[in-house]
């Protein structure tokens, strides 16, 4: 792919363009935030309970976003949750990528036992309702980050495996992949230098994809308390917690609401762009 | 377009009526009612009903349902005081071993069999044989109770073996079930919907976690005055939505509206709104082992003195009274002039004093608590302005019971309440049977404690009880209270004659229209 | 004076992507009268299947544009006709053969459905007669009728491409265009496939594009033939003419380059270079890089087309003045 | 065909044993002790003991497994601790409820996405084309949570159109439905889209056009039969998930699904549900799978039952 048909496509990707602005604003106010944030996020002020959104009457030092139901301001919960949410999420799509990409190469590459092994075991975890799957284990295991990032990448790791594992088996048998094993080069380079090489933009395609939906995850397992727990604010739990309150005090959670649709959203169409830009068959 | 689309929906179809062959009839309930058509009232239950086995684990659900259908021996009026109901009076023997009841005579259960002694003694046997099966034998103590024998037709003797000063609130939970009946159909009588009683109400259908619904009895033996046809019972755990379906006319009563949500009611002068103090208690569990921060007891009392109880109550709650002790008013063993100060400065001077330096402290909250996290989340910052380092983890009742059993923990929250006003339970199985739990043993509370149980003359109980509670108020120990809850109640303008008992629970067998 | 059936005119197609832009038709000129069968002969590339495309004005939507000349059916313009007018003519008076038989058909709908949607459409039968009328068109393409519900995988090459042509056959159009029919299949079912069309255009006297690289083709089924290069025609003429005295360098390559029984020789003559790039073309003749006898205005002007006979065109300035 | 089945039956019978094998362990590993729950705060180490002896708790790990297992052959699912009843019942009285608010959720993504999807994919690149791409991502970006609060408060509680809660009559099955449905159609949308996309670019298409066929025949019949391949899988796939994953909608709208059913089972440490409750949806899971393989098959004759 070169150079110039590569920025060709990008500079035509709407989605990608929009995408990656929305990604990058939101990076770096997701982790600059402490600098211009005048509240701390996490410590209750009773008396302020429900103040409704005073905007930028009061500048900076007002609560922009309104305080939600202990009077901790919104707009600094929102930030402070953007970077948990973000570097979970991050991290989990990581490790499950990682996890489904070894074993995806593994079962494609071998075949036959391993690969009928480790695709069963996929079925297997896609037979469980991931939110099932998750509850389950956050009962065994308690809740805490390190528990939930486990939850989320074992019930997300299949997506990659299957998707590794069918590539793969395209490239297999490719005159490439034959010619090298010819000249005797070793199993795990032909893997990982040879066929992941030529497989990675599906894997950066969904990778992009996941992001936004390892975020929705922490959502609805933050509604069943067993998502980043309290203090530390994520916006799946305001929205959870503020979600009895939407009718006399809407602000409380609509705002992370659409601090969390428009992340993920920008991620959509990150991937999305992605996609058109990466896409072999786009003629 | 046809031909593919048509797979598509026999695809969706033939697994929709797959699953759907067992239960046709689920689109009967009337969308939304109004009063004035038809007297039927539709109330909001936030707990879920598992069983109708009158056996069955006591929960908010399970008691109001049986005190529609079912009559106790004794009845309470949920506030402590004790009446005659299908027994017409009683009276125990000197040595405080044999109670003996003489009963109402001509009550029919809804099926038309005769209320005799046989029912009384096949109620208690039916548990006495299998009590892992009836988790109500052990909620009730009834173990103390040796036998139950049937004198006559209308006589009936319970011999316990040793006094029992609460035999009588522990009959006010065992409903009374038709023997014969029972002894022909088996479990059958409470899973096929038979579910006959003596009670005012008769069952007429139940789907689990939608909701279970009675027809009024018009041949109940102490004369049904009520002008409901029907009264439905729906299951709902999401308060918004009780809220919405208030508004929207589908729910005409629920107890447990959240103060922050009265707001939405505003503009609907057909929902009329209340308060009810009730004897529910927030409690800290503390663990006073010498592994754990809280063996100090200044460390204790500086922990309870730096928390504000009536910032909690008016800032989050909207109601509910500061407690000074773990008793509530109206329960017996409240002292209202126990005192529990609020002195940041003093409890801040106390930990310094401590051998406390700091670390963390983690505070195991029930999920099941009414704003449980921001309740406690408002504490945290309370006592660590003072110095603690304390953060909470919201967690399910089994994880609380299990850690409670170990022992393994700093601080549990949980809400505790007392049947019919009497601590008898709470005070035996938290405070004294837990102590190798909690690592908490005062001689003298104990002994009040255990004097109290002996006592039947309800006054002098008061006074042992008090004393009891008033220790563990100034040793802060093994538990601390918070607040008591104050329920906001929203009903449909007519609906009268909802009870609601200290402990939180509502009971609609008296519930009627004034149109 | 009577319009012929098909008359090209100075057609120059292009093909934009985001890549480059592809010249496909350099200034086409063609005529293709009733009852004739003309055959189009180039390399692949040569833009033959476009030409073929352009006269059912089934161009590529968003790529293709028609930069200039036109396509005239009986004297109308293609390109200006209205989407219903166009839908009465492709299928009923042109219809077309596809190269690749494996997928020209669709996978999901039987066999029968796609020869009868022609038949639904354009004689409006109901569904059961035209799946019987049907049932006679694959008897006619040597395909038994009780295949008709059977689906294009369970068919090999060759049966796939008697099914497009029953199909195409099914209005006995006027003139029926085939795009290479027989290239992708080998030589015995080729055999076969030209067997057929030359029965069914004794018998049904439909006028016949036939567009192949394959000589032999044109001599056994036309009687005029065009020769296309770098998107021009550069010789046009009768088969019997152009074969015996190609005139242009690059004719002269192509009938060089098929080996013949009749001559001993041991190698078999070939044209130097490869095709022309249709994203740069040469300047001039598009042929002059490759061509032996190429002088300087060949470098320059692209050559008009000019008479050699009745029955011979050529654009070369070298045989300008005929043989 | 038949011998496929009974091929993809013993698959899947391996797969559902190895799921209820892993729900086994997992929940026993949880804390808290099912006997505990039952039982009221009084309870005494005896009566605990007791209660784990009916339960048949107090066996070791591995028999009671077996039991379960040879219970299942049996069709006796064990008897949930919570409700004391026989599992099966409880299920089956709850399962109605998700399969009619999977089917609503998908029938409303469907009659959504695919018109949008297709219409997208003819006029690619067009202001609808990317109009329906917005819309498609936009499902995809709202939290389940929100989606649904807000559906409560702008239809039920403004507009007092749709009642919030409750299972019965249609009209309580709109908003939960949209609220499954509105992601699942973003997700068809996109697919049915770029299903339309590549079939146009196919060769059998334009000699479809060449046979005169009308382009609107061409987009809603032979082009649309191919596109939809891809979607049929993947819909399949989706609704298996929401089987048993519509745990978030069911809470909102009190819905009495298998979903909420199961949340309330891992809470009570209620291990026979919560093993049967996993097991049926797995089990639904596998037959929508097979379901779909099998259509897919009738639509498209190529795939051999492989």
């Amino acid at each position: 792919m070169d150079k110039k048909l590569l920025f060709g496509r990008i500079k035509r990707s709407k989605f990608f363009i929009v995408g990656g602005i929305g990604v990058f604003f939101i990076i770096i106010l997701a982790f600059t935030s402490p600098l211009f944030v005048s509240f701390d996020g996490t410590t209750s002020s009773l008396m302020e309970r429900f103040t409704p959104p005073e905007g930028f009457s009061k500048g900076l030092a007002g609560h922009i976003l309104g305080t939600d139901q202990l009077g901790r301001d919104i707009l600094t919960r929102i930030l402070l949750g953007a970077r948990i949410s973000l570097s979970i999420a991050i991290i989990c799509v990581a490790l499950s990528a990682f996890i489904g990409t070894v074993l995806g190469l593994i079962a494609g590459y071998f075949g036959g036992a391993v690969d009928k092994i480790i695709m069963r075991t996929c079925d297997v975890f896609l037979s469980i309702p991931s939110l099932i799957l998750a509850i389950a284990i956050m009962a065994v295991l308690g809740t805490s980050i390190i528990n939930l990032i486990t939850v989320m990448v074992i019930s997300r790791w299949v997506q990659y495996a299957r998707l590794m594992r069918n590539q793969v088996m395209v490239i297999r048998n490719k005159e490439f992949v034959l010619a090298s094993k010819a000249f005797g080069a070793s199993h795990w380079h032909i893997m990982f230098k040879q066929i992941f090489v030529n497989i990675t933009t599906p894997l950066i395609i969904l990778l992009s994809q996941q992001i936004g939906q390892m975020i929705l995850m922490e959502s609805s397992l933050s509604f069943l308390n067993m998502g980043i727990q309290p203090p530390l604010p994520s916006w799946g739990s305001m929205i959870a917690n503020g979600r009895s309150y939407i009718a006399s005090y809407p602000w409380v959670v609509v705002a992370p609401g659409i601090a969390l649709m428009l992340t993920v959203l920008s991620f959509n169409f990150l991937g999305d762009g992605l996609r058109d830009i990466l896409d072999p068959k786009q003629k | 377009m046809k031909k593919t689309f048509t797979f598509i929906a026999l695809l969706m179809f033939c697994m929709a009526l797959f699953a759907g062959g067992s239960n046709e009839q689920s689109s009967d309930i009337p969308a939304s009612v109004s009063l004035s058509d038809k007297s039927e009232v539709t109330v909001a239950v936030t707990q879920n009903l598992v069983s109708l086995d009158v056996g069955t684990t006591p929960s908010g659900a399970s008691l109001a349902v049986f005190d529609m259908i079912y009559d106790y021996l004794v009845d309470s009026d949920h506030n402590g005081n004790l009446m005659p109901q299908l027994a017409t009076s009683w009276e125990v023997s000197e040595d405080n071993l044999t109670w003996t009841f003489h009963l109402r005579e001509g009550v029919k259960f809804h099926n038309g069999e005769d209320f005799t002694s046989d029912d009384v003694v096949f109620t208690f046997e039916r548990m006495q044989e299998n009590p892992s099966k009836y988790p109500l034998y052990s909620a009730n103590n009834f173990s103390l109770i040796v036998s139950v024998d049937a004198i006559d037709d209308y006589t009936v003797t319970f011999t316990t073996s040793e006094p029992f000063g609460a035999l009588l609130t522990s009959l006010s939970g065992m409903a009374i079930i038709p023997a014969d009946t029972v002894r022909e159909l088996g479990d059958a009588f409470f899973t096929e919907g038979y579910c006959y009683g003596t009670g005012p109400w008769k069952f007429e259908e139940w789907i689990d976690g939608q909701y279970i619904s009675f027809t009024r009895n018009d041949e109940y033996w102490a004369g049904q005055t009520s002008n409901v046809d029907r009264l439905v019972m729906r299951f709902i755990t999401e308060s918004s939505s009780i809220v919405a379906g208030l508004i929207s006319g589908t729910i005409d009563a629920t107890g447990r509206v959240p103060s922050d949500m009265l707001s939405q009611f505003d503009g609907h002068p057909e929902i009329i709104l209340d308060t009810v103090d009730t004897s529910q208690i927030l409690i800290i569990g503390l663990q006073c082992g010498d592994y754990s921060p809280f063996h100090d007891e200044n460390v204790r009392k500086a922990f309870s003195y730096a928390i504000d109880r009536q910032l909690l109550c008016d800032a989050i709650m909207g109601g509910g009274k500061a407690s000074n002790s773990i008793m509530s008013e109206g329960t017996l063993g409240y002292d209202a002039n126990v005192k529990m100060p609020y002195d940041p400065e003093l409890a801040k001077q106390l930990l310094s004093e401590s051998d406390y330096n700091g670390e963390p402290i983690t505070l195991y909250v029930n999920t099941a608590v009414v704003q449980g996290e921001e309740i406690m989340l408002a504490v945290c910052d309370m006592v660590n302005s003072v110095g603690f380092n304390c953060n909470i983890q919201m967690v399910e009742q089994a994880y609380i019971n299990e850690v409670r059993v170990s022992g393994d923990y700093d601080a549990y929250v949980v809400t505790a309440s007392f049947t019919g006003g009497d601590p008898y339970g709470y005070l035996n199985q938290r405070v004294l049977s837990d102590s190798h739990h909690h690592n908490y043993a005062d001689p003298e509370i104990n002994d009040y404690i255990t004097l109290s149980n002996r006592e039947t003359d309800q006054t002098q109980r008061n006074e042992y009880l008090k004393s009891a509670v008033g220790l563990m108020s100034e040793h802060c120990a093994p538990q601390i209270a918070l607040f008591c809850y104050e329920y906001n109640t929203a009903i449909r303008d007519g609906v009268e004659g909802i009870e609601y008992s200290p402990e939180g629970l509502y009971y609609f067998d008296d519930v009627y229209i004034d149109k | 004076m009577e319009h012929a059936l098909i008359e090209i005119k100075d057609l120059k197609v292009e093909f934009k992507t985001e890549r480059a832009t592809a010249y496909a038709l350099n200034g086409v000129n063609l005529e293709i009268k009733k009852g004739e069968s003309l055959g189009l002969v180039g390399e692949a590339g040569a833009g033959k299947t476009t030409t073929a495309l352009s006269i059912l004005n089934l161009l590529a939507k968003p790529a293709a544009h028609i930069m200039g000349g036109d396509v005239l059916y009986k004297g109308t313009s293609v390109f200006s006709m209205s989407e219903k007018k166009l839908r009465d003519i492709r299928g009923k008076e042109i219809s077309m053969i596809f190269q690749n038989p494996l997928t020209s058909l669709n996978p999901v709908f039987t066999v029968g459905e796609q020869i009868a949607m022609v038949l639904r459409t354009h004689k409006n039968l109901g569904k059961k007669e035209a799946f019987q009328e049907a049932g006679k068109l694959l008897e006619t393409v040597g395909i038994a009728s009780y295949r008709l519900s059977d689906y294009p995988h369970q068919f090999s090459g060759g049966m796939r491409q008697r099914v497009g042509i029953a199909a195409s056959l099914a209005c006995n159009p006027e003139l029926l265009i085939a795009d290479e029919p027989t290239t992708a299949l080998d030589v015995t079912i080729q055999a076969q496939i030209l067997e057929l069309m030359k029965d069914l255009q004794d018998k049904y006297s439909t006028s016949l594009l036939m567009i192949t690289h394959n000589l032999g083709i044109i001599s056994e089924l036309c009687q005029k033939v065009a020769v296309m290069y770098a998107g021009r025609i550069i010789e046009y003429g009768t088969v019997k003419e152009v074969f015996k005295y190609p005139a242009h360098p690059y004719t002269k390559g192509l009938l060089g380059a098929i080996p013949r029984l009749d001559v001993d020789s041991d190698h078999l003559e070939v044209i130097p270079g490869n095709i022309a790039n249709v994203h740069h073309l040469p300047s001039g003749c598009k042929f002059h890089p490759r061509c032996a006898f190429c002088k300087k205005e060949c470098e320059q002007e692209e050559p008009a087309m000019n008479r050699i006979n009745d029955n011979h065109y050529v654009a070369c300035y070298i045989n300008e003045g005929g043989l | 065909m038949g011998k496929y089945i009974l091929r993809r039956l013993g698959a899947t019978i391996v797969v559902l044993f190895f799921a209820t094998l892993i729900t086994f362990i997992l929940i026993r590993l949880a804390p808290g002790n099912p006997a505990l729950m039952m039982l009221a705060d009084s309870a005494t180490p005896e009566e605990i003991a007791a209660m784990e002896a009916y339960l048949g708790l107090d066996k070791p790990v591995i028999v009671q497994y077996l039991i379960y297992i040879a219970g299942i052959f049996k069709g006796d699912f064990g008897t949930s601790i919570m409700y004391q009843r026989p599992c099966i019942d409880i299920i089956l009285s709850r399962l109605p409820a998700t399969a009619l608010l999977t089917f609503a959720g998908c029938t409303v993504g469907l009659l959504v996405a695919i018109p949008l999807g297709v219409l997208a994919g003819v006029k690619q690149g067009s202001m609808v084309d990317l109009s329906a791409m917005t819309f498609a991502l936009l499902g995809q970006s709202m939290a389940t949570v929100w989606l649904a609060v807000l559906l409560v408060l702008i239809f039920s509680v403004h507009l007092g159109w749709l009642p919030a809660l409750g299972y019965g009559t249609f009209k309580h099955l709109i908003l939960p439905a949209i609220t499954i449905g509105f992601p699942l159609a973003s997700q068809t949308t996109r697919l049915a889209r770029s299903g339309m996309v590549d079939v146009l670019k196919e060769d059998y298409i334009t000699s479809t056009y060449a046979k005169g066929i009308s382009r609107r025949q061409v987009y809603t019949k032979y082009a649309f039969k191919n596109a939809m391949l891809p979607v049929i899988t993947i819909v399949g796939l989706q609704i298996a998930g929401y089987l048993g994953g519509a745990v978030v909608t069911e809470q909102v709208f009190s819905w009495p699904g298998l979903g909420a059913l199961m949340v309330s089972a891992i809470g009570n440490r209620d291990y026979p549900l919560v093993q049967s409750t996993l097991l049926v949806v797995a089990v639904m899971v596998s037959l929508v799978n097979l379901i779909v393989d099998i259509i897919n098959c009738l639509v498209d004759r190529r795939m051999t039952l492989n």
